[in-house]
Order: C-alpha cells, then structure tokens, then sequence
C-alpha cells in the first residue's frame, strides 16, 4: 500500500518526530511503499544538520537521513515553514539573502503542493502532531 | 472499512479524546498513541468515557508507549487491544481513512 | 492525478496563541489550485478563528481573519461549524464572520458557505472524506 | 503581595485555568493572556469557575489579546479588569513572585 | 550573590509526550550547585513523570526516569506532590518510584523526599516561594 | 526593578516569543532593568539568523536583536536545548563540528547556570511558554 506521513513538530519537544519515525521504519519493513514524508509547521525544524543531541540519547535528524537514503526516501519541508523557521537549503539561501544553509541530507525544500498530491496520490497519509 | 482515529494526548491535560469520541462515526476505530496512552487506564478521570464509547467504537493502545510511560497492561481497561508500530501500520492500512486528534 | 478525491480539513485551534490556524489556511489555499473536493470542519476552539472584529495591531501580529472571506473566490465554500462547539462557548452564528460564494451552476447566486451542523452531521461528513488534514 | 498568576490556554482546550484556580492562594492574581483570554467571555463552558474563583482572587485579561480575537470589552465577565502590556509589567511588579501555568 | 532564595520547579506535564520534563530535570541538577532552597512540585499529569517502571526500549528515546532518584544526593530533596492529582489518575504511592535522601544533619538518616500534600497544602507552599520555574 | 523573562517557545508557532518581546518592551520603556532574556526549550529557535519570515508579519528574530541592540540586552540561549535543536554560535560549531552557524546578532550560547542566575539576581522572573 502507498502511505504518506506528514510531521507538524520538531524532533525532541515533541514525541510526533519519534513516532512518525518508527510509524514510517515499520511501514517500509512491512514492504508498504512511502510516497512521501512531508514536513510541515515546527515539523521543518527535524531538517536542519546543525543539531548535536546528548549521546545517550538518539539523534533524530540522522535517523531520517539515513532511513531516506535506505529505502530513497522522498522527505520534503515545506518552503513556507522552513521560511519562518530558518530551514534553509543552497537554492533557499541564496535567494534569502543567507550567508549559509543548514539542511540536512535526505531532506529537500519544496512547496504546499507536495502535501496535496502526497493527499491524492497516497492511499493513507497519517498526521503526526502536538 | 470505517475511519482510524489517532489520539496523542492525556484525557486529563487536554480536550482531544473527548472531542474523537463525541465526532468518530460507530463502526471507527481509536488508537491511542504517546501521552494518549494514559486514557487507556483503569479508573482514570475518564475512563469511563472510554468504556461507554466501547459499544460503538474500538479501543487500540501502543505498547512501546505505555511501557516508556511503565504501565503495566494489566492497569489498561478492559477491551482496548495492545499494538505494537506493525500493529499501528495495520490499523492504518485496514481501515479508509486515518484522521489525528491533534 | 485525474482522480478527485474529498479532502476535509479539521481545524481544532484558536488563532493567534499558536499559528496552526494560519498555516492551516495556507495549506487550503494552496490545496485550492488541485482541483478537489474540499470542505473545512470547525470544531472545538477552531470555531474562534472564524470571529468578527478581531483586531491584531496590539499584538503585533499580522491579522489573517480577511482571508477566510477570500475562500470562496477560490471555490472552498464548503465550511461545516459543529454547533454543539458553538454553543459550549456561547457564540452564535452571528458573531463569527459572514462567508459567502458565487454559484456559478445558479447564475452566480451569493450563497452562505457557512453551515452549521451537529455533531452526528459532522461525524458522517468526516466519515465520507479520504484524506484528513487535522490541525 | 501575593503571587500574580498567568494563564496563556483557552480553559475548553486544556486544564491550566482550572488548575490554577484549584492551586492559587486566596489574595492572589490571575492574568489572562494569549488563548487564556477566552476564559473571560461571559457565558462560555467555563464562566463559572472564574465567576466563583473571584471572591477569593483578582482577575486581569489582556486586552491586546482580547481584541486580536475579536472580543469587545462588554463580552467580558464583570469584575475582570482590562489591562494592556504596561499593566502586565505592573501586576508582575506588585507582586512577590510570577507563576506561569503552562 | 549569597542572598538564598527559595527555588520551585512546577511540572505539570507528562514525560516522553514532550520534553518539558526532561529539560525542566536539566535545570534542577545545574540549579542544585547554586545552594539555593530547592523544591520540587508535581501536578496534574506532572505526576506521571514519576510512576515506577518506565522502560523507553520501544519508542528508541532515553529513559531519564533513573534521574529522579539521584536527585537526593544532590540535596534536592523537597518534593511535592498533589493528592488530587495523584487521585484523580487513579494512582497511590505505591505506584511512583520512592525518592530518598540521606539527611546530614540526623547521622545520614535515609528519610523520603516525596511528600504527598493537598492543594492547600501546596498553595501555601508556593505562595512562599521566591522564584517558581513552571515547565 | 530588575526583572528577567524566560522564552520556552520558538518564534511563530506559539505566542510566547510575540508576548516576551511586547512585555519586554513595555517593561524597559517604563524604566526597569533586564537583567536577562533567557530562551529554553524550543524558544532556542528565536535565536537563528536564518529566518525569513512573510514581508507582511513581523520579523520576530529581529526584533529581538533590534531591542537587544537598543537596549543593551542580555539576551542568552541554553546551550544544551541549542545543542539538541541545531541553533549553533562559532565556538559550538567549532566544538561539534558543524560547517557553519546560525546564530542570531544580540544572542549568545550559554549554560542553564544563567537562568539560575537570573533567578537569584532578578527581583522577577516571567516566563513564557506553551
């Protein structure tokens, strides 16, 4: 089946990156395929290669990153978050006018529209929030 | 088949799980999930609002959740079935629709 | 990309304190170009966004409430209002900002997108949707 | 004096209203800001909670807050006073200590 | 700076949903070097964060409930907790982890530092309160 | 009166930043001292220079930097939440090795001894959150 996953927090304060991201390791282990994984409000924040969590403790951002580069993972934040948020990646700062970027790998920056069709084209799409 | 509902807070800090049960259609199913757990608990605020929903709607509860938070499952009400995330994956592709409480 | 699908977005937040309301709106906006089936669902303390009056220079904020006006320019003129939310905040339909659009099947006819429906109304239009956006 | 108390969430989306109210001591202040506001209206859910909480409590509400949500003073549960961000810093300086119910 | 105030660390919020609790726990160890008078308070669904037992293996993310327990060789060692919360969950004593200290000035006695108090009890406890740090 | 104010939330998403800054203001025009702003939790993500938020709503992040500039504010992000959630100054980027920073003009990277400080030296502290 083709699954869809949209993530409205940031790693760490909330739970929803957590569970989005066993919800999604699950799913690809189960064989359903993932059409995309969609990052949206303070979800944009999960995306950035700047974090160093305590290491005890497990490190979000390189979990997906990895999670995409096994099964090529299509993770997309939202432009217009990323915008209000600092997400930036090389295209995003050059046209922002920024000295530098800090998207992490696996992630690509891209529009609203991607939510909508991950909508249309998945057969579930499953919000994971505050 | 019918629609999943996923609920991600406690009963007792927020309105959410009132709100699924009042709008779920009979025939639903509602997972609890992440702090939503503690509204699987035996004698809790409202769990009688869950167990009066029972006839209507079916009760799901992730495991790995109610473990971190160390409850034991003997404490969960009576009816609500335990998943683990394949359990989750399932319920999501069993039923149409997947709509979050948030 | 030919299949059209019901998309129901929920909205459960006050506006203002957390910006899911105005990000919400953002994703409807742009959800309008797909060509879809879209309806909106107020419930809970979503109902506040949809208040008269509100007035945000004190705060600093930008003020998103004309946007809802706009909707029905962009044919989402499908706004379900759980009345039983409504009521437990003592708001009737006339404090919250009237929203209106064009029929084009009826000669252009200003019609209220506005429609306030009971729980157990809601429960089977949320029933009938495939893709759920909650906020 | 006392301890001046904040409550920034609507009291029909979470609990801290009311347990502050529960939790405050007699003297004291409670502001209400951001989505907290919504807890001055007359007449909503939980009008009479605040309405009972007042023999023993002061009640303030923000009105920056107030008229971003499009609420008008006469909407307002009488005894509340109004204030603007200047009486904000005057009630955190006229009392001892802060609480922020979160 | 030698002036001693007296410290409370409100949690109202479950552990592992947020990060309130670990990071409010971040505060108290670096606050408990400042030798100021250190309390700790537990309320509404605050009181979850200490039930026995808690084992994280499943959803991958740390488990910092161990913490609590050495808060008492950092001389934190005030720790209240609601009845009615505690109450209104369904939960006793029995079901928290106990929390001890070892009191220096009665021969390194081990004494409890949870003390279950009323709402009343707790209301006066924070109205004496210099600083209240709420998570 | 010396007054501190905490910041638990990151700009946008929650109100808390939006009502710090305005009581902040209102604070120091009406003559009282700051003696620091410290960001918490999520409130570490109104620390990032990389914001570019709608031309029509306000710019959060440099607002704070403006009033800091102004006012001479001391205005601190915990290091171990910045750690966590990717907010990076050029001594931490060096110390985790991370190929750039983030940081905003007006804050600086510090330890959570500063709130305890605050707390100790403030005659009020407020704090803002979700």
């Amino acid at each position: 089946m083709k699954l869809s996953v949209q993530i409205n927090e940031g790693p760490y304060t909330h739970a929803a990156s957590d569970t989005a991201y066993q919800f999604t390791k699950a799913a690809l282990e189960k064989g359903h395929e993932i059409f995309r994984v969609f990052f949206y409000h303070d979800g944009v924040n999960n995306g950035t290669r700047f974090t160093t969590p305590p290491q005890d403790d497990r490190n979000l951002v390189n979990l997906w990153s990895e999670l995409a580069e096994k099964h090529n993972l299509d993770m997309v934040v939202c432009v217009a978050a990323a915008q209000r948020r600092g997400i930036v990646d090389p295209d995003e700062a050059k046209r922002n006018g920024k000295d530098g970027n800090n998207i992490a790998p696996g992630f690509r920056i891209s529009g609203l529209g991607q939510l909508i069709e991950a909508g249309i084209q998945s057969d579930r799409l499953v919000v994971f929030g505050d | 088949m019918a629609m999943l509902h996923t609920v991600n807070k406690s009963p007792t800090d927020r309105n959410t799980l009132e709100s699924c049960i009042r709008l779920a259609k009979k025939g639903g199913s509602v997972l609890l999930i992440e702090d939503g757990v503690y509204g699987a608990i035996k004698g809790a605020a409202k769990a009688d609002t869950v167990s009066n929903a029972m006839s209507g709607l079916s009760f799901y509860v992730l495991g790995p959740d109610l473990k971190a938070r160390g409850i034991s499952e003997d404490k969960i009400i009576d009816g609500i079935k335990v998943v683990d995330y394949n359990g989750f994956v399932d319920l999501v592709s069993e039923h149409d629709t997947t709509q979050s409480w948030l | 990309m030919s299949e059209t699908k019901k998309f129901l977005y929920v909205n459960r937040k006050a506006p203002y304190g957390t910006i899911y309301a105005l990000e919400s709106l953002e994703v409807v906006l742009i959800g309008a170009a797909f060509e879809q089936d879209v309806a909106l669902a107020f419930i809970d303390d979503g109902v506040y966004q949809l208040t008269q009056g509100q007035d945000t220079t004190g705060i600093g904020v930008k003020n998103f409430s004309p946007t809802y006006k706009a909707l029905g320019d962009f044919d989402v003129n499908k706004i379900y209002i759980e009345k039983e939310s409504l009521e437990a905040r003592g708001l009737t339909l006339d404090d919250l900002m009237p929203l209106k659009y064009e029929d084009e099947d009826d000669d252009w006819a200003e019609k209220d997108s506005i429609h306030v429906v009971s729980s157990e109304e809601l429960s089977e239009i949320m029933d009938q949707s495939d893709v759920v956006l909650s906020f």
